[in-house]
C-alpha cells in the first residue's frame, strides 16, 4: 500500500507528536489552533475524494514534494484558497498516481496574505510551472525561484488578483 | 527521423504562431524560436479565452453554475457537467437514482464519441487532409441529432442536474442509439482505411513526437497522451466512479510514446465508448431520473471535496471548498488539456514545425478548456 | 533492399485504398439540407429563446412570482406585474428577455411552477441590430394572438 | 470606430456597381478564426449537412488578407481584443464582421458583475454588421446570418423566408436508418 | 502579315483558354470536393454554380489592394505576374490536336519545361518580398521542392524524347497515334517495347503534382503550419493570380502527361474528332489530381525530399538507362 508507505515516510519528516489521529477535517470551519500547521491526516475517501491530507509549513514544502515525487506521483494541479478572515492564503497541491493502488494526496501550505511568498516546486515537478504561474497571478503569490513568473491567463500587463476575496473589478 | 540537430542560438528567429492560426484549434499562441524549420524553443502563451469560470464558480449558486461547465469544453460538455454534478452531490449528499446515473454515462460516452470524432477530423485537417473532417462531422451529426432530441441543444447541453438529469430518454432514443452502433463501426473501418493505413499519414505519425512516460508524470498528462506513452491510467478504471464498475470496457494502452500511439488510443477509445453505450443500454434500469425530493437549494456542509472523472480530454477534476453557504467558497477546475498542453513546450524541441503541429494535434486541444 | 521496395509498394497500395474510399463516398447520396429552400423541424426538446404560454383567454399564465428571474444565471429576464384594482392575482405588465445574454440553460423554464414559459423553436435568428434580440415577450404573445 | 473611408471613384457606373455588389455578396470568404463553442458550429456549417459552400462562402481563408468576412465566433477577452482588431485591420476593404453567438454580441452568460476579463460584445470595438444570437446558434442561424449579410451587401433579397419554405424532416435521420 | 495575325490570334486564344481553364477548374475543384464529401458545393449562383468563378473574380478584382509595410514593392507586385505569365506562355506550345495549336515549335518540350521552372521564381519573389516569416519559409520550401522534382520530371521526359527522337510535341503524339496499344503507357506495339513506361507515367504524374504545388505536396501553402504559405500577404487579385496560376500549371502538367503517355489526340475508336479525345484524357487526369487532393493528408517537407532524392531520382535514372538499353536492343 503506497498510502501507508508515504504516510510513514512523511510522519518521519514531521515530528511524531504533532500528527493528529485520523479524522475528517473540514477546512475553514475549524479554527486554526485546533488543526496543527503540520500534520499528515488520513481522510475518508468516500466523502472528500482524497486519501491523505498533508499540511506542511512552507519551509518543508520542497522536502515533502520531493518525497512524493520519489513515490511516483504525478502532479494534478496547484491552486490557492484565499482565507481572508484568517489573513492567509492556502496553496493546495494535488498529487495522484498512474496506478491501481489508489492514493490521492493533497498537500497544503499557508502563507501570509499581505506578503505572500512560497518556494517553487518547479525544480521537482516541471509541470508545476504553469500551475504556479496561474496561482501567482490569481492570488498574488510570489513563488520564489520560479523561472518565468509572468501572467499566464490574464493579459501580460494586468496586475489584478481576481480570485482574492477582496477583489473588486 | 526525429534526428536531433545542432542548433546555433544566434541563427534563430522567433515565429509567432497564433492566436489566429489554422492549426491552433482556437486562440492559442505559441512563440517558437526557430532555426530554419527546426524549433529550438517554444513558449506557449495561453489565456486568450480565459472566461473566469473559477470566479463565476465563486459568485454563482451551485445550480446556476451548472451551465458554465458545458461552456468549459464544448466538445465533451457532458463529461464536465458530470464531474461537477458528482462532486456537488458527494458534498451535499444527494442520492442519484440508478437510471439517471446510467443515462448520464450513456450521454457522456456518446458525447465522448462525438468529441473524438471532431478531434479526428480536426487533426487530419492539421495534417492537410480536409475530407476526413467532413466525414467525421457527418457521423457526428447522428450523435448530435440523438442528443438534441433529449437534451435540446447540440453542443452545450445543460442536461445534468444535481440529483439526476433533466429529461428521461425514450424508446426512440434507445432505438436510434442501437442503430448508431453498427453505423459507427462501419465508419471506423472507413477511417482506418482512409487514414490509418495511408503511407503519408504513417510517415508523419510513427516515431514522431516523442513523449515519454516520465514526462507525462512530471507534467501530469492524462488521456491519450499518457495512455499513448504506455501508462495504463484511466480514471474510470483506476478510481471508479458512477456506474462504470458495472460496465464492461477496456482501456486501450499503446507504448509507442509517439503520435501514432496517441492516435490509436483515441481511435480505440471510440470503439470502447460504443461498447459502453451498448452495454449501458442493455443494463438500463427502470425508475425515475430525478430523486423524489430533489433539493432546490443546495448547501453542502463546509469542507474540501475533490472529484476526478475521465472526460473526453482526460482527467478532469473539481475541487470544491464549501463554507456551508449556497455558493462555493472556491471552485477549482482542474482541466486535463492544461497539463497536456504544458508539456508541448518541452516535447516539441528539436522537431520541425510541421511535426510539432502534428504533435499538437495529437494532444487533443480545446483551448477554452485550458484557459477556463 | 527488399524492405525498400516493399515499403514503396505497400505505400502505393495504401494510397489506392484511400482513393477507393473517397470514390465510393462520391457515389453515395448527398446529405445536405438545402437550408433556405428546406428547413428542419425542430424536436420537442429543442431549446430556443423562451416564450410565454397563454391560457384559454389568451392571457399569459404568468403570475409574476419572479422565480424565473431568480433562477436565471445571466440575469437576462426582467418582468413587472401589478395587481389590478379588485383583482387578486398579479397581472403581468411587461416581460422582457435580453436574449443576447441568455445561455439557453433552461433554468427559468424549470423554475416556473405555473407553466408560464416554454422554449420556442426559433433557430434561425439573425439581424443587423442587436436590439432585435431584446424581446418583449408580452408584445410577442399579443402579436401571435392577433 | 467606423469603417475606413475609401475614396469614391471618379467615374460612377451604376450597373458595374451592382455587379460588383452581387459579386461580393456571393463570394464571402470567411476568415478561419474560431474562438470558442460557436467555432465548432461554424465548422459544422461548413460540413456536409449544412454546407455553407452552396452560397460560395466555404472558402475559409487562413490569412486575413484574403478574407472578406470576419466571423467572431466566441467570447472576446481583453487579451484577445487587440488581436481581433489587428486581424480586422489586416483585412482589405470591403470587409464585414459577423458576431456569432451571444458571447460575441454582448458577453453572453459571461457578462457577470464581477467580470474582469470579458469584452462585452464585439460591437464595442468593431463595426459589426450581422448579429446571430444563440448559445451557440444552430448552423441554420449562421446560414441565415450569411443570407442576411448577402442582402446587406447587395441590397437584393434573394432568398424567400425560410418559414415559408417547405419544412421537412432532416434527410440525415431518415438516411441514418437506411444506412444501418 | 496574315500569318503574323493568325499567330497572334492563336496566342490570344491560347491565353483565353488558359484563363478559362484556371477559372473554371477552381469551380470544378469545389464541386468535385463537394461530390467526394457528399454535399453539393457552390450551386446556387447560376445553373450548377457556373457563375461562381466570375463572381469570385469580380469580388477579388474589386477588393482593396494592400501592399504590406516593409514589403519590396516591385518584387511584391511582380510575383503574381511571374507566376501567371509563364504558365500562360506555356500554353502557346501545347498542341490539342494536329491542327489546334497556337504555334508548332520544334523544341516545344523544352519551352514548356523552361517556362514551368520560371514559376518558381514568382513563388520565391512572393515569399521574399512579403516581409513575412511564414511566406519566406514557404518560399524556401517551394524552391527546394521545385529543384528536387524538376530532376526526375525531366529525366522521365527524356525517356520520351529518347523514344520519339524529337522534342516536338506534335511529333511525340504522331508517333503513338496508330492505335490504343501504341500509346506510350501501353508499350505493346509501339516503336519500342518498353515495359517500364507505366512507371515512367507514375513518376511523371507524381512529379507534375509536386511541381504544381498540389496536395499532397502543397508544402508551399501548407495551411496547417504556414497559414497560407507564400501568398499569405496577398489579397485581392494578386491572390487570384496565384490561384489561377496554380490551376494553369495543373492543366499544363496534365496536358504533358496526356501528350507523353496517353497518345494525345489519338483515339482508340475514332468516334469523334481527336481534340475531344484529348480533352477527355486531359480532364480525366485533372480530376484524378483533384480526387487525390481531397483524399490524402499533406506530406512533410523531408518526406517530400526523401521521396524525390531517394526514390524518384534513382528510379528515373534507372528508367532512363534501361530505356536507352532497350532502344539499343530492339
Amino acid at each position: 500500500m503506497i498510502r501507508e508507505k508515504l504516510k510513514q515516510a512523511l510522519e518521519h519528516l514531521f515530528p511524531a507528536g504533532e500528527a493528529v489521529p485520523p479524522a475528517i477535517v473540514a477546512e475553514g470551519e475549524e479554527p486554526a489552533e485546533k488543526t496543527p500547521r503540520e500534520a499528515v491526516i488520513e481522510t475518508d475517501y468516500a466523502t472528500c475524494g482524497y486519501h491523505l491530507d498533508i499540511k506542511t509549513p512552507p519551509e518543508q514544502l520542497i522536502e515533502v514534494v520531493s518525497l512524493i515525487d520519489q513515490n511516483d506521483f504525478f502532479i494534478e494541479s496547484i491552486t490557492g484558497v484565499d482565507w481572508i478572515e484568517e489573513g492567509e492564503i492556502e496553496v493546495v497541491y494535488d498529487f495522484s498516481r498512474y496506478d491501481f493502488d489508489l492514493c490521492r494526496v493533497v498537500v497544503r501550505t499557508r502563507t501570509d496574505r499581505d506578503n505572500a511568498a512560497l518556494p517553487t516546486i518547479t525544480g521537482v515537478y516541471a509541470g508545476a510551472n504553469w500551475h504556479e504561474r496561474e496561482t501567482a497571478e490569481f492570488f498574488g503569490i510570489n513563488f520564489i525561484g520560479h523561472p518565468h513568473l509572468v501572467n499566464l491567463l490574464l493579459p501580460e500587463d494586468s496586475d489584478i488578483h481576481p480570485l482574492r476575496k477582496d477583489f473588486k473589478p | 527521423m526525429n534526428q536531433p540537430v545542432e542548433l546555433q542560438p544566434d541563427e534563430t528567429f522567433v515565429l509567432n504562431v497564433g492566436p489566429q492560426h489554422p492549426a491552433t484549434h482556437g486562440v492559442l499562441r505559441v512563440k517558437m524560436e526557430m532555426n530554419g524549420e527546426y524549433i529550438v524553443h517554444a513558449e506557449t502563451v495561453v489565456g486568450y479565452i480565459h472566461r473566469m469560470h473559477e470566479k463565476m464558480g465563486e459568485v454563482k449558486p451551485y445550480p446556476q453554475f451548472l451551465m458554465n461547465l458545458s461552456r468549459l469544453d464544448y466538445l465533451g460538455a457532458m463529461g464536465y457537467s458530470h464531474c461537477h454534478a458528482l462532486c456537488v452531490e458527494k458534498a451535499a449528499g444527494i442520492e442519484v437514482p440508478k437510471r439517471a446515473e446510467y443515462i448520464r454515462v450513456l450521454m457522456v460516452e456518446l458525447n465522448r464519441v462525438s468529441s473524438h470524432l471532431v478531434w479526428l477530423g480536426a487533426f487530419i485537417m492539421d495534417l492537410g487532409g480536409f475530407t476526413p473532417l467532413l466525414y467525421t462531422f457527418q457521423a457526428r451529426e447522428h450523435i448530435l441529432d440523438m442528443m438534441e432530441r433529449i437534451t435540446g441543444a447540440r453542443l452545450t447541453y445543460c442536461y445534468i442536474r444535481f440529483g439526476g438529469v433533466s429529461r428521461d430518454i425514450d424508446d426512440q432514443f434507445i432505438q436510434s442509439a442501437r442503430d448508431f452502433m453498427p453505423y459507427m463501426r462501419k465508419e471506423l473501418i472507413k477511417y482506418h482505411k482512409l487514414i490509418t493505413g495511408n503511407i503519408i499519414f504513417k510517415k508523419r505519425m510513427v516515431g514522431m513526437g516523442h513523449i515519454s512516460p516520465e514526462m507525462c508524470r512530471k507534467y501530469g498528462a492524462s488521456s491519450g497522451v499518457a495512455r499513448g506513452a504506455g501508462i495504463n491510467f484511466d480514471v474510470r478504471r483506476n478510481e471508479p466512479y458512477s456506474v462504470y464498475p458495472e460496465l464492461e470496457f477496456e482501456v486501450p494502452v499503446y507504448d509507442g510514446c509517439d503520435n501514432m500511439s496517441r492516435y490509436m488510443v483515441r481511435m480505440e477509445e471510440i470503439e470502447q465508448s460504443l461498447r459502453i453505450v451498448e452495454h449501458a443500454l442493455d443494463q438500463l434500469p427502470d425508475g425515475p431520473v430525478m430523486p423524489k425530493k430533489a433539493p432546490k437549494i443546495i448547501k453542502p456542509p463546509a469542507g474540501d471535496y475533490y472529484q476526478a472523472t475521465e472526460t473526453a480530454r482526460g482527467t478532469f477534476g473539481v475541487r470544491l471548498v464549501s463554507d456551508g453557504s449556497q455558493t462555493p467558497y472556491r471552485m477549482k477546475l482542474r482541466s486535463p488539456t492544461y497539463s497536456n498542453m504544458h508539456l508541448f513546450d518541452e516535447a516539441c524541441r528539436g522537431l520541425m514545425i510541421m511535426d510539432a503541429m502534428a504533435m499538437m494535434g495529437t494532444l487533443d486541444l480545446v483551448i477554452p478548456e485550458i484557459d477556463r | 533492399m527488399i524492405n525498400y521496395f516493399r515499403e514503396i509498394f505497400s505505400g502505393l497500395w495504401s494510397l489506392f485504398v484511400g482513393m477507393k474510399v473517397t470514390f465510393i463516398e462520391a457515389f453515395s447520396p448527398k446529405v445536405t439540407v438545402h437550408y433556405p429552400y428546406e428547413t428542419l423541424k425542430m424536436c420537442d426538446a429543442y431549446r430556443g429563446h423562451i416564450e410565454l404560454i397563454e391560457n384559454e383567454e389568451g392571457e399569459p399564465n404568468c403570475v409574476c412570482c419572479m422565480s424565473c428571474v431568480r433562477a436565471c444565471p445571466s440575469g437576462c429576464i426582467s418582468l413587472t406585474g401589478e395587481k389590478p384594482e379588485g383583482g387578486k392575482k398579479k397581472v403581468l405588465t411587461s416581460y422582457h428577455l435580453d436574449f443576447t445574454r441568455c445561455s439557453l440553460c433552461s433554468a427559468c423554464v424549470e423554475a416556473c411552477n405555473f407553466n408560464a414559459i416554454e422554449h420556442s423553436k426559433e433557430y434561425n435568428l439573425a439581424s443587423r441590430n442587436k436590439e432585435d434580440f431584446h424581446f418583449d415577450l408580452l408584445a410577442r404573445l399579443r402579436e401571435r394572438n392577433q | 470606430m467606423g469603417k475606413e473611408s475609401i475614396p469614391e471613384s471618379i467615374v460612377q457606373l451604376a450597373i458595374a456597381d451592382d455587379i460588383i455588389k452581387i459579386g461580393r455578396a456571393n463570394s464571402l470568404w470567411p476568415l478561419t478564426f474560431g474562438i470558442a463553442c460557436c467555432a465548432i458550429e461554424m465548422m459544422a456549417t461548413g460540413g456536409s449537412r449544412f454546407d455553407m459552400s452552396r452560397f460560395g462562402a466555404e472558402v475559409f481563408r487562413p490569412s486575413p488578407r484574403q478574407a472578406d468576412l470576419l466571423i467572431i465566433a466566441g467570447t472576446v477577452t481583453k487579451k484577445m481584443q487587440p488581436g481581433i482588431m489587428t486581424l480586422y485591420d489586416q483585412m482589405p476593404e470591403p470587409k464585414w464582421v459577423m458576431a456569432m453567438g451571444n458571447c460575441a454580441i454582448s458577453g453572453g452568460p459571461f457578462a457577470i458583475k464581477e467580470n474582469y476579463n470579458i469584452v462585452l460584445g464585439a460591437d464595442t470595438f468593431l463595426p459589426v454588421d450581422i448579429f446571430v444570437p444563440g448559445c451557440p446558434p444552430r448552423p441554420e442561424g449562421l446560414l441565415q446570418g450569411i443570407i442576411e449579410l448577402e442582402e446587406l451587401v447587395s441590397d437584393w433579397k434573394r432568398f424567400k423566408d425560410p418559414e415559408k419554405a417547405h419544412s421537412r424532416q432532416p434527410s440525415i435521420r431518415a438516411q441514418a436508418d437506411k444506412e444501418v | 502579315m496574315i500569318l503574323t495575325l493568325t499567330i497572334l490570334l492563336a496566342v490570344i486564344i491560347a491565353i483565353a483558354w488558359a484563363a478559362f481553364n484556371a477559372a473554371y477548374l477552381v469551380l470544378a475543384e469545389r464541386r468535385g470536393a463537394g461530390v467526394i464529401q457528399r454535399r453539393p458545393g457552390p450551386n446556387i449562383n447560376g445553373p450548377f454554380g457556373l457563375l461562381q468563378p466570375p463572381l469570385d473574380g469580380i469580388k477579388l478584382m474589386a477588393k482593396q489592394l494592400i501592399i504590406p509595410a516593409g514589403a519590396d514593392r516591385f518584387m511584391y507586385i511582380s510575383a503574381p505576374v511571374l507566376v501567371m505569365c509563364p504558365a500562360i506562355m506555356s500554353f502557346v506550345a501545347l498542341p490539342y490536336s494536329d491542327w489546334l495549336q497556337a504555334q508548332n515549335i520544334d523544341v516545344g518540350l523544352l519551352m514548356v519545361f523552361a517556362f514551368a521552372s520560371m514559376g518558381t521564381m514568382g513563388t520565391i519573389f512572393a515569399g521574399w518580398s512579403s516581409h513575412n516569416k511564414y511566406s519566406l519559409m514557404a518560399a524556401m520550401r517551394s524552391v527546394s521542392q521545385a529543384v528536387a522534382y524538376e530532376i526526375p520530371m525531366i529525366l522521365t521526359a527524356l525517356t520520351i524524347t529518347l523514344m520519339a527522337g524529337t522534342t516536338n510535341l506534335n511529333a511525340i503524339v504522331a508517333q503513338q497515334s496508330e492505335n490504343f496499344f501504341h500509346w506510350n503507357i501501353f508499350p505493346l506495339f509501339g516503336e519500342t517495347h518498353n515495359i517500364l513506361m507505366p512507371f515512367s507515367f507514375l513518376i511523371f504524374f507524381i512529379c507534375s503534382m509536386a511541381e504544381t504545388n498540389r496536395a499532397p505536396f502543397d508544402l508551399g501553402e501548407a495551411e496547417g503550419e504556414l497559414v497560407a504559405g507564400f501568398h499569405i500577404e496577398y489579397g485581392s487579385m494578386g491572390f487570384g493570380l496565384f490561384f489561377m496560376g496554380e490551376y494553369a500549371n495543373i492543366v499544363i502538367g496534365a496536358t504533358l502527361a496526356t501528350i507523353f503517355f496517353l497518345g494525345g489526340w489519338s483515339c482508340p475508336f475514332g468516334l469523334f474528332p481527336g481534340v475531344w479525345w484529348f480533352l477527355i484524357k486531359l480532364y480525366a487526369i485533372i480530376f484524378t489530381i483533384i480526387w487525390i487532393r481531397w483524399t490524402f493528408p499533406r506530406t512533410t517537407i523531408y518526406g517530400l525530399l526523401n521521396l524525390s532524392w531517394k526514390i524518384l531520382i534513382p528510379a528515373s535514372l534507372v528508367n532512363l538507362l534501361l530505356t536507352a538499353g532497350l532502344m539499343k536492343v530492339f
